[in-house]
């Protein structure tokens, strides 16, 4: 392969995020900078006081959202890389039947499970409901509509997303470097720290981005599991587009999220002293 | 004897993270043997296999199951190849427009799934484009398509060169390494990617309802019934939609390891 | 070597990258010829372009300028799975998801070999190379050294024109390294081929090759046997980086004949040939295993230096002296444990260092 | 419209925007954009233009039904008999599942003038509905062919305040919005909406995520009538509203899942649709439905005619067709919410089967006279109005 091997690779997948991700997030990027509503219409006024009213209006939210993927993302990678490392190299012949078996339940539509989660986090349901009933709980406990239950939505809902990458980079290490390690005297928490970790880190960076962008713009978790002051920013942005049809307003909020989750990555990219953060942002 | 103690401690904690995330689909199985009495299918009202033997008595219904799964495997397909390929342009290789494709694999994955929906029926609508199947194929290929890029660069940025080189030093053409060696070594990524496509697919609400024009998909279906109450019929067919993605691994991870065999 | 067209030929090759906007030269104009059936070996420091050189003659790296040819035929432009010959990688670059048999057979069947025939040739490679019986092995349940038999059977079987080594002991054990060069070496005189071997081990290149290129810099800087290399380096640099070298800096006192006189203290005189007028300063190198180390002051028309010992290390076969000279330099000297009286002098004594005349030349 | 000059400038934008087409997606996509997104605000129609429209309109032999899932018999019993009477041929489509999703949806389509491909569409009269109007986006009904509709629709049913006169939509089904408790857990009468305030219930209590609901009850709550409420009676309520968030009353904002968590006990009396409970009385769950004192909400999901459809005379016969108390009773026993067509409880009566008759006897499915005096609809609200109504009532839900 020549040195237009990278072009012709990429070209299939440019002209499908160009044709449909880039001229339409374009016409958006406009339509935020226009004033008015439905029934008088928008102009173009290239006004970006959408911008600074939204987030005077939502910063509220905006943080909370930012928080509460922060603070899942972190869950996940902490419950989900002992997974992604046993399947790597304990998981023999099983591996792909390991993964398919913590995919499988999102192969059925969010609304049967979310069903399902009421019925068993119920207050008085199955679980609580027993617990109270022997006394462990007290009667008043719940976790639905908390934010812990968003939370904890969320770790549920993207937790394969974080497992996935780290399992994909894990599977990669020959586990000799492991023994050589133990070999140069490290123990096994220095093994994993000065070897392991280091050689998944590009699955790590992959599974946080996978996790912590759709984490922070989430609306469907806040909404069917918090309580009230657990709105995020994604369910702001519904109501505002779908409910209000203010859709420059919707399209800033977007915007500003996209923005900030981009300031975000890049953080953490510069903590992991990554020096290309858009490079490090698609890691 | 520690090490083999830490060994046994993660495997039942790998298990103990599948029966959590599998808890819920338990009980959507148990009420598909729901003998329920009126439209709401929340509470316990004694055993039926009805619901089995009424499957399709609802025919918006299946069709919506089938169009979710023909849905899902075609953007699937669509989606792990132009992710695979574009996964080994921006892991393995220095080239102009490197960093503007890194970004808009971001810009994929962090635009709010509304604001993708939204903007791609305007794309649709100012194109006079009709839709229905293949705009939502369109759609699901888009956002899923990012999500196969991450998993398969992960796995490409950490790919020996030298393997590459071997095969072609041994008198492989270009597609000949590809395909008996640089796709064999990233299948991992590869697969991992094609899961998480699907699921994304098969799970999507807020584009699809942008972009299908007059068609329905079984999630689409679930959410409008949710007005008047669930049949069971869908609990059945989570069922099945459950057994069908086990057998699609199963099948996945069988012809990849024959593969590997080869 | 024979008259006949080289097996290898690199004809003003240049190789440069861009790296951070600028342009770096990796090879700076290589010109070399392998013939058939030769022992060749790059030899160089990490980073010199041996390595880029090598990958140039297999067709993974185009060249910014020049011309590469195998067998007379310029091949310059074309790819790696085309050119008749075949690399083993440093780390092997054996396929993971293969068993060895696979991996044995991966070329040929690009060949479109007869299953027949991959079967007998496959056999026959991994008796040669001693890994019968073990065709069903995946790479990662391989000890190293199987591995690169391995990667030596995958690159044979195809009965390449020429075989490319990029390093390709390095991970093994000095043992099992000592073992395989002589094996190497073996079979390389079985099979009859040209072996281009790239190493940054001095000792391995001396013992295997037939001739040895020594690239510093992006240039070779020798091309010779070992055994000039060794006894006369071209360069300074050659003489620092093969073996132990002794280099000696001093003014020419006088021209004697054929040969100038250096002096570096009052009783010192080295002869070397070279230096035609007095007054010039000259960079010498004699080796330590060339020098005799004597208490008294020898006799006769010998390169004498006098100086101290600063340290005496015993090591088996010989013992080696570190002496300081007047002028503030230190030469090394070994001296073999032939006979009984092992060592000739203790730290601290006077010692006068001797060698003939043609054993140091100037630089 | 017969100005050359006129016509001239309509065709001269058709090819200009047929010229964008052809110009690509991204020229299309982003002069869209640039432009802005042209209002659309429609006077309303003329009678005269009215009756134009429909006589030049015929009979086409098809029709185009959209509406949610699970709101027709699987059978498709209604229709069926709609295709043996009259000759037209039918597609059912459970495309809506969500008004404000549908509408998101359908107005970039309309607005760009093309047929959204349904020729009867059915919305909750709510803001997404009065936009439709208000923009122009539906036909403007012939009640000249709607004879049933006159005949057999409930007084109630029709001149709602969000469409006098039914101009543009007739109702499909209706439900009301009051209170619903679980006895379980509540062991007094609950009568009046003050307990949906009542501190003794503190965390046990859902009330409804859309604005308007919450407005309404709040309204009641506060004694103000929503129909004529005005800004100020907005903001007093929405103090309540938010006194009773901030005191912890409400646990939750609950879209359609609240009567889950009533039913299960996680929330012991909340907001709830009619419909609901009686599913859930039938399944035997101890849960009960109350008009409070002060007042409820009755919400109607009405049938329209979406501009640019392709079938309109069948559209308006298919509509109709519904209003037959015998369809109509057909249709109630299998959705189960309030029918508009009174006559429907009679027939049902009248069956020989014990689930019809249960139907007949129950106030959820057939509202005693005394509940729909309690009965009000949403606020019809402006463009303006809405923008303070929203920002009101969303910033307690959104918190």
């Amino acid at each position: 392969m020549g040195r237009r091997a990278p072009y012709w690779l990429a070209l299939p997948g440019w002209l499908w995020l160009g044709i449909f991700l880039v001229v339409p997030i374009a016409a958006m990027a406009s339509v935020s900078l226009t004033t008015g509503n439905l029934i008088e219409g928008f102009a173009q006024t290239l006004s970006v006081s959408n911008y600074s009213d939204a987030i005077a209006k939502y910063s509220t939210q905006l943080v909370r959202s930012l928080v509460y993927g922060g603070v899942a993302t972190l869950l996940m990678l902490l419950l989900g890389y002992p997974v992604a490392y046993w399947i790597a190299f304990k998981g023999g012949s099983r591996k792909s039947m390991y993964l398919f078996l913590l995919l499988l339940p999102f192969f059925v539509s969010f609304v049967l499970r979310t069903i399902s989660w009421g019925f068993l986090l119920a207050d008085d349901g199955i679980l609580f409901g027993t617990l109270k009933g022997w006394g462990v709980l007290p009667t008043d406990f719940h976790v639905l509509a908390t934010t812990v239950a968003v939370i904890g939505g969320l770790v549920y809902n993207f937790l394969p997303f974080m497992i996935l990458p780290i399992y994909v980079a894990l599977e990669r290490v020959d586990p000799r470097v492991i023994e050589a390690a133990y070999d140069l005297y490290a123990s096994r928490f220095d093994a994993f720290r000065r070897v392991v970790l280091p050689l998944s880190l590009p699955g790590v960076f992959a599974g946080v981005l996978m996790t912590f962008v759709p984490a922070t713009a989430d609306p469907v978790n806040a909404a069917v599991l918090g309580g009230t002051g657990n709105t995020m920013i994604g369910n702001i942005i519904q109501t505002e587009y779908l409910v209000n049809s203010n859709y420059p307003t919707a399209s800033a909020l977007s915007f500003t999220l996209m923005a900030v989750l981009l300031i975000g990555i890049f953080i953490y990219a510069r903590t992991l002293g990554t020096d290309n953060v858009l490079e490090a942002a698609a890691r | 004897m520690r090490t083999r103690f830490g060994d046994r401690v993660l495997h039942w904690y790998t298990w103990l993270i599948i029966l959590w995330l599998s808890s819920p689909i338990a009980v959507m199985i148990v009420f598909g043997f729901n003998d329920k009495k009126s439209k709401s299918n929340t509470s316990w009202q004694g055993f039926t296999l009805k619901w089995y033997q009424e499957l399709f008595a609802i025919d918006g219904l299946t069709e919506a199951l089938i169009n979710s799964i023909v849905i899902a495997v075609v953007s699937t397909i669509l989606a792990t190849t132009l992710g695979t390929l574009l996964g080994l342009a921006v892991g393995r290789y220095r080239f102009r427009g490197k960093g503007l494709t890194n970004f808009l694999i971001f810009a994929a994955i962090s635009t709010p799934e509304l604001v993708m929906g939204a903007s791609l029926l305007s794309l649709f609508v100012s194109a006079n484009a009709p839709r229905g199947h293949v705009t939502i194929i369109i759609a699901h290929t888009l956002f899923s398509l990012a999500f196969v890029v991450v998993t398969v660069r992960a796995r490409v940025v950490v790919l020996d060169p030298s393997l590459e080189e071997a095969a072609r030093d041994l008198g492989a053409g270009t597609w000949e390494t590809f395909r008996l060696v640089t796709l064999p070594s990233i299948m991992p990524g590869v697969a991992a990617g094609a899961m998480l496509a699907f699921a994304l697919s098969i799970d999507d609400y807020v584009v699809t309802s942008f972009v299908n024009g007059s068609e329905l998909t079984f999630p689409l279906w679930i959410i409008g019934s949710v007005k008047v109450g669930i049949p069971a019929q869908v609990n059945v067919m989570g069922t099945l939609i459950f057994a069908l993605g086990a057998l699609v691994a199963i099948a996945n991870s069988v012809s990849s390891r024959r593969r590997a065999a080869r | 070597m024979t008259e006949a067209i080289p097996a290898i030929e690199l004809d003003g090759v240049v190789k440069e990258y861009l790296s951070h906007g600028e342009t770096v030269q990796a090879v700076k104009g290589v010109s070399l010829a392998i013939g058939e059936g030769e022992f060749f070996s790059l030899l160089g420091p990490s980073g010199c372009g041996k390595t880029t050189t090598m990958r140039m003659i297999a067709g993974f790296e185009e060249p910014t300028k020049g011309v590469v040819k195998l067998l007379g035929q310029d091949v310059t432009d074309v790819p790696p799975n085309k050119r008749d010959i075949n690399m083993v990688f440093q780390s092997y670059a054996l396929f993971p998801h293969m068993n060895v048999w696979e991996n044995v057979a991966f070329g040929l069947r690009r060949r479109k070999v007869a299953e027949a025939e991959i079967k007998q040739r496959v056999g026959e490679i991994l008796e040669i190379v001693d890994l019968t019986g073990r065709e069903k092995r995946r790479p990662r349940e391989m000890s190293g050294g199987q591995q690169q038999r391995v990667a030596l059977a995958r690159a044979l079987v195809n009965r390449p024109r020429a075989l490319l080594l990029d390093e390709p002991l390095g991970a093994l054990d000095l043992k099992l390294r000592q073992l395989m060069q002589i094996e190497l070496k073996r079979i390389q005189r079985e099979v009859g081929i040209t072996f281009v071997y790239v190493t940054h081990d001095q000792n391995e290149a001396l013992t295997m090759s037939d001739r040895i290129a020594v690239m510093n810099d992006g240039l070779v800087e020798q091309l010779a046997g070992p055994r000039e290399i060794y006894e006369r380096p071209a360069t300074k640099f050659v003489a620092g980086f093969i073996g132990t070298s002794n280099l000696l800096s001093g003014t020419v006192d006088s021209i004697n004949g054929s040969a100038a006189v250096v002096r570096l203290g009052a009783e010192d005189r080295i002869l070397v040939a070279g230096p035609s007028a007095a007054g010039e300063t000259v960079d010498l190198t004699v080796r330590p295993e060339k020098i005799t180390i004597s208490t008294e002051q020898p006799e006769g028309e010998l390169s004498v230096v006098r100086g101290t010992v600063n340290e005496v290390v015993y090591l088996g076969t010989y013992n080696s002296y570190a002496v300081g000279l007047a002028d503030g330099a230190e030469i090394m000297v070994f001296q073999q444990n032939a006979n009984d009286s092992s060592v000739t002098a203790e730290r601290g004594d006077t010692v006068w260092l001797s060698w003939q005349p043609q054993h140091s030349y100037a630089l | 419209m017969n100005n050359p000059l006129l016509r001239g400038l309509t065709q001269s934008r058709y090819s200009r925007r047929d010229a964008m087409r052809v110009a690509g997606f991204s020229a299309a996509g982003l002069a869209l954009a640039a432009c802005g997104v042209q209002g659309q605000k429609a006077a309303p129609p003329k009678a005269s233009e009215v009756a134009d429209f429909w006589s030049t309109q015929k009979k086409n032999g098809q029709v185009v039904f959209a509406n949610w899932p699970e709101y027709m018999p699987e059978d498709q019993g209604p229709l069926k008999k709609f295709q043996q009477a009259t000759g037209i041929s039918y597609e059912y489509k459970e495309v809506i599942q969500e008004n404000a999703d549908f509408f998101g949806k359908s107005e970039p389509q309309l607005r760009a003038g093309q047929p959204l491909g349904y020729d009867i569409i059915v919305m909750t009269n709510g803001l997404q509905l009065a936009k439709m109007i208000t923009l122009g986006y539906l036909v403007a009904l012939d009640h000249k062919q709607l004879p049933n509709f006159a005949a057999n629709a409930g007084a109630k049913y029709k001149n709602p305040s969000f469409d006098p006169n039914n101009q543009f939509t007739i109702p499909w089904q209706a439900g009301v919005t009051g209170i619903a408790y679980n006895t379980k857990y509540v062991k007094e009468d609950i009568t009046s909406i003050q307990s949906l305030f009542d501190k003794k219930y503190e965390g046990k209590v859902g009330m409804m995520a859309d604005a308007q609901e919450i407005a309404n009850f709040a309204m009641f709550a506060v004694g103000v009538d929503p129909d004529k409420s005005t800004q100020a009676d907005w903001e007093k309520a929405g103090a309540k509203l938010a006194e009773q968030r901030d005191s912890g009353v409400v646990r939750k904002y609950y879209d359609q899942s609240y009567i889950d968590a009533v039913a299960k006990g996680d929330i012991w009396l909340s907001q709830a649709w009619s419909g609901d409970v009686f599913q859930r009385q039938l399944a035997g769950e101890p849960v009960k439905f109350v008009v409070p004192a002060e007042g409820g909400t009755i919400w109607v999901d009405n049938m329209a005619i979406p501009k640019g459809a392709a079938n309109p005379v069948d559209a308006l016969m298919l509509m109709d067709f519904m209003y037959q108390p015998e369809i109509a009773a057909e249709l109630t026993e299998y959705i189960q919410y309030v029918t508009p067509v009174p006559g429907v409880q009679a027939i049902l009566a009248a069956k020989d089967d014990k689930d019809a008759k249960a139907l007949a006897e129950s106030p959820l499915i057939f509202p005693t006279d005394d509940d729909y005096a309690k009965l009000r609809s949403y606020k019809t609200l402006t463009a303006a109005e809405e923008t303070v109504f929203n920002g009101i009532f969303q910033s307690i839900t959104q918190g």
